[in-house]
């Protein structure tokens, strides 16, 4: 059964594909790549990877999405040429993908217990980390432990991007907004015309928080964690500045306010690092923390998914803010 | 008497049928708007294939991804009715007002 | 031959090679950008199609359950996941700059306003 | 006790695919964009409550249920006010609801 909605899914995601590169509205290959990652969020569920299903619903289809969308909302909306060398680069593309299926047959059969894939770290992480590390949830104890500072690395990756996207684009023209919309004779409150929305809206927002905090704090024992609740927690935001323009946004939470935000869940992360080594252990060794290693682990993982989920939350805002303040989206 | 997994198993088909149709509309369109309520659509089925898919595999207890794409969907689809407003009439029907330079495949 | 056997894997291979042709024949950078998404959702699809036992469970440990999925490539493309849409991100903003500069976000078109290119 | 809670858990499930089932051919065969998002929003709802209700059954008393609840909620609110932004919208962008659109095609 479950190989049955694998082979559906894939197969859908294949046609998508194929929509993808044969149409040329922009509007509408953003829409199909949305649906695109909600199918490939749906198939990591069937692959049994919950954590990833997460985020990719998260990431891939609601901030990939509203980036999209206000870029082309502030550039062009169609795409106005054909393929450049279709024949060559279809050549090209048969030649690398025909290299590759002939890779997988050596390949394992997918789902082959005895694959080698198997038989290194994976057995110990599933057999040990309830007794070295300690949470339910193993795809956190690797997250946040055996590989911490992996993990570490693709934090200051992410903190970095958010740097680089507010250094080019900035929040261009934002305090003139006001000015701009007074000039163009707008003066109508366009909130009147979303009552349903901004009421529904309203209500929702606390609920969203929460559950955002929901899956920060619950990630040890469930699908979830920082990086999951950092989105989360940021989309209520969003929401609140989708519908009450983007200067109400800013005005609950600034952009540098966020900039801080972010460095200091860098900060943190990298803080108990240092922590470790002056308390004598190696960096990011959670068993020194405390008394008990099983304790001390316990700690360091709740320090720096609180770390992670803070980063990841500001630098998203701070993209998105980047991104509205050039007006693709009516604010 | 059928067993409910086997139950679970049908639902579960019958909304990958229902997903694919919802692909088709859109993919064909015509109308942008037809595309964001398929996408909208879509993502209701996923989140009841979801669910589904939690109970058929005996591990009831990963709802919560339900919910964020319940919440996803509903914040993309707020986005693109953001990105809608403001825009003429022949920015957003697609197959009936193209822009003059635009080069067809 | 079990086609449930591969399929996985050529299929990804397929996204991945539709990306890889978007990537490249296309001259909108918009366009592009969504290539590259496909290519390396491609990736986390074949990664995670790696790590999946047959009758397997999810690795979040529970009582009465012995096989759980290999949990590393979730960790790997978790992460990946996130940098990826953090990489996109850049990638808009260039884009936007690129607008802003020449007017237009296709190749050719920049090609012809800019003769240093 | 338990064969009459499988059986009306079962009786939902398939009315609400039957529901969803009936969304999806009305997204495909209806004339234009009103006719066929009344199809797919008024379906949706009744879809996902009569699907969530016959999982709630299933789990009983636990953690389950009361997400699937949460679930339901949310899509319960957000899905019409979804819909009803998108109509809106698609009003206020120039679509026009025709009133007989069949004798137009």
């Amino acid at each position: 059964m479950d190989l049955v909605i694998d082979i559906v899914l894939l197969t859908f995601l294949g046609i998508i594909a194929l929509a993808i590169n044969r149409i040329d509205k922009l509007f509408c290959v953003i829409m199909l790549s949305g649906l695109y990652s909600l199918l490939c969020a749906s198939l990591f569920v069937t692959m049994d990877a919950v954590d990833v299903a997460f985020t990719e619903a998260a990431v891939g289809t609601g901030i990939a999405t509203v980036l999209l969308l206000s870029t082309i909302g502030a550039t062009d909306t169609h795409q106005r040429s054909a393929p450049h060398r279709p024949l060559l680069a279809l050549l090209v593309v048969c030649t690398t993908g025909a290299i590759l299926i002939y890779g997988t047959m050596d390949m394992p059969a997918f789902g082959d217990p005895e694959a080698p894939v198997h038989q290194h770290v994976a057995p110990r992480y599933l057999e040990e980390s309830q007794q070295e590390v300690g949470p339910p949830n193993i795809v956190t104890s690797i997250l946040g432990s055996y590989r911490g500072i992996d993990t570490l690395g693709e934090v200051v990756v992410i903190f970095t991007a958010g740097l680089s996207v507010v250094g080019l684009i900035g929040f261009r023209g934002m305090q003139k907004y006001g000015d701009r919309q007074r000039a163009a004779g707008i003066t109508k409150d366009d909130m009147d015309e979303h009552l349903v929305l901004r009421v529904v809206i309203k209500i929702f927002i606390p609920l969203i928080l929460l559950f955002a905090l929901y899956v920060q704090f619950h990630g040890d024992y469930g699908p979830g964690g920082g990086f999951q609740a950092g989105v989360i927690f940021a989309s209520g935001f969003i929401f609140y500045t989708l519908m009450f323009g983007l200067d109400k946004g800013m005005r609950v939470i600034a952009p540098r306010v966020l900039g801080y935000i972010g460095s200091l869940g860098v900060l943190l992360y990298g803080g108990v690092g240092i922590t470790t080594m002056l308390l004598g252990g190696n960096f990011l060794d959670y068993d020194v923390l405390m008394h008990d290693p099983l304790h001390g682990q316990h700690l360091g993982i709740f320090l720096i998914e609180l770390g992670i989920g803070i980063t990841v939350f500001s630098i998203m805002l701070l993209i998105f803010f980047a991104f509205s303040s050039r007006k693709g989206l009516r604010q | 008497m059928i067993s409910i997994t086997s139950i679970y198993a049908g639902a579960c088909l019958a909304l990958l049928a229902i997903m694919g149709v919802t692909i088709t509309r859109a993919i064909l369109g015509p109308s942008a708007f037809d595309r964001v309520m398929a996408v909208n659509m879509f993502g209701t089925k996923t989140v009841l294939l979801l669910s589904l898919l939690g109970f058929l595999s005996g591990r009831p207890d990963f709802l919560d991804i339900s919910l964020v794409y319940a919440l996803v969907n509903f914040l993309s689809t707020i986005a693109i009715l953001r990105f809608f407003e403001g825009r003429t009439p022949a920015a957003t029907d697609n197959d009936t007002a193209d822009a003059p330079s635009t080069t067809e495949e | 031959m079990n086609i449930g056997a591969h399929y996985n894997y050529w299929v990804a291979i397929f996204l991945m090679m539709t990306g890889f042709y978007i990537v490249i024949t296309h001259g909108n950078l918009i366009k592009k950008l969504i290539g590259l998404n496909l290519f390396s959702t491609s990736v986390f699809i074949l990664y995670i199609s790696l790590g999946k036992v047959k009758g397997g469970s999810a690795p979040i440990a529970a009582p009465g359950i012995e096989v759980y999925s290999n949990p590393l490539p979730h960790v790997l493309i978790l992460t990946a996941i996130v940098v990826g849409v953090a990489t996109i991100a850049v990638g808009l903003a260039l884009v936007l700059l690129i607008y802003d500069r020449y007017g237009t976000i296709e190749e050719d078109e920049i090609r012809l306003k800019d003769d240093s290119l | 006790m338990e064969s009459i809670l499988n059986f009306i858990s079962a009786l939902c499930i398939g009315l609400g695919v039957f529901l969803g089932i009936t969304g999806a051919v009305g997204i495909v065969r209806l004339p234009n964009f009103f006719t066929r998002l009344h199809a797919a929003s008024v379906t949706d709802s009744g879809c996902a409550f009569l699907i969530l209700s016959g999982l709630m059954l299933q789990s009983g008393f636990s953690i389950p249920t009361l997400k699937l609840l949460f679930i339901l909620v949310f899509l319960l609110i957000t899905s019409p006010t979804a819909s009803h932004a998108l109509a809106k919208t698609a009003l206020d962008c120039g679509a026009e609801p025709t009133p007989h659109p069949y004798e137009e095609r």
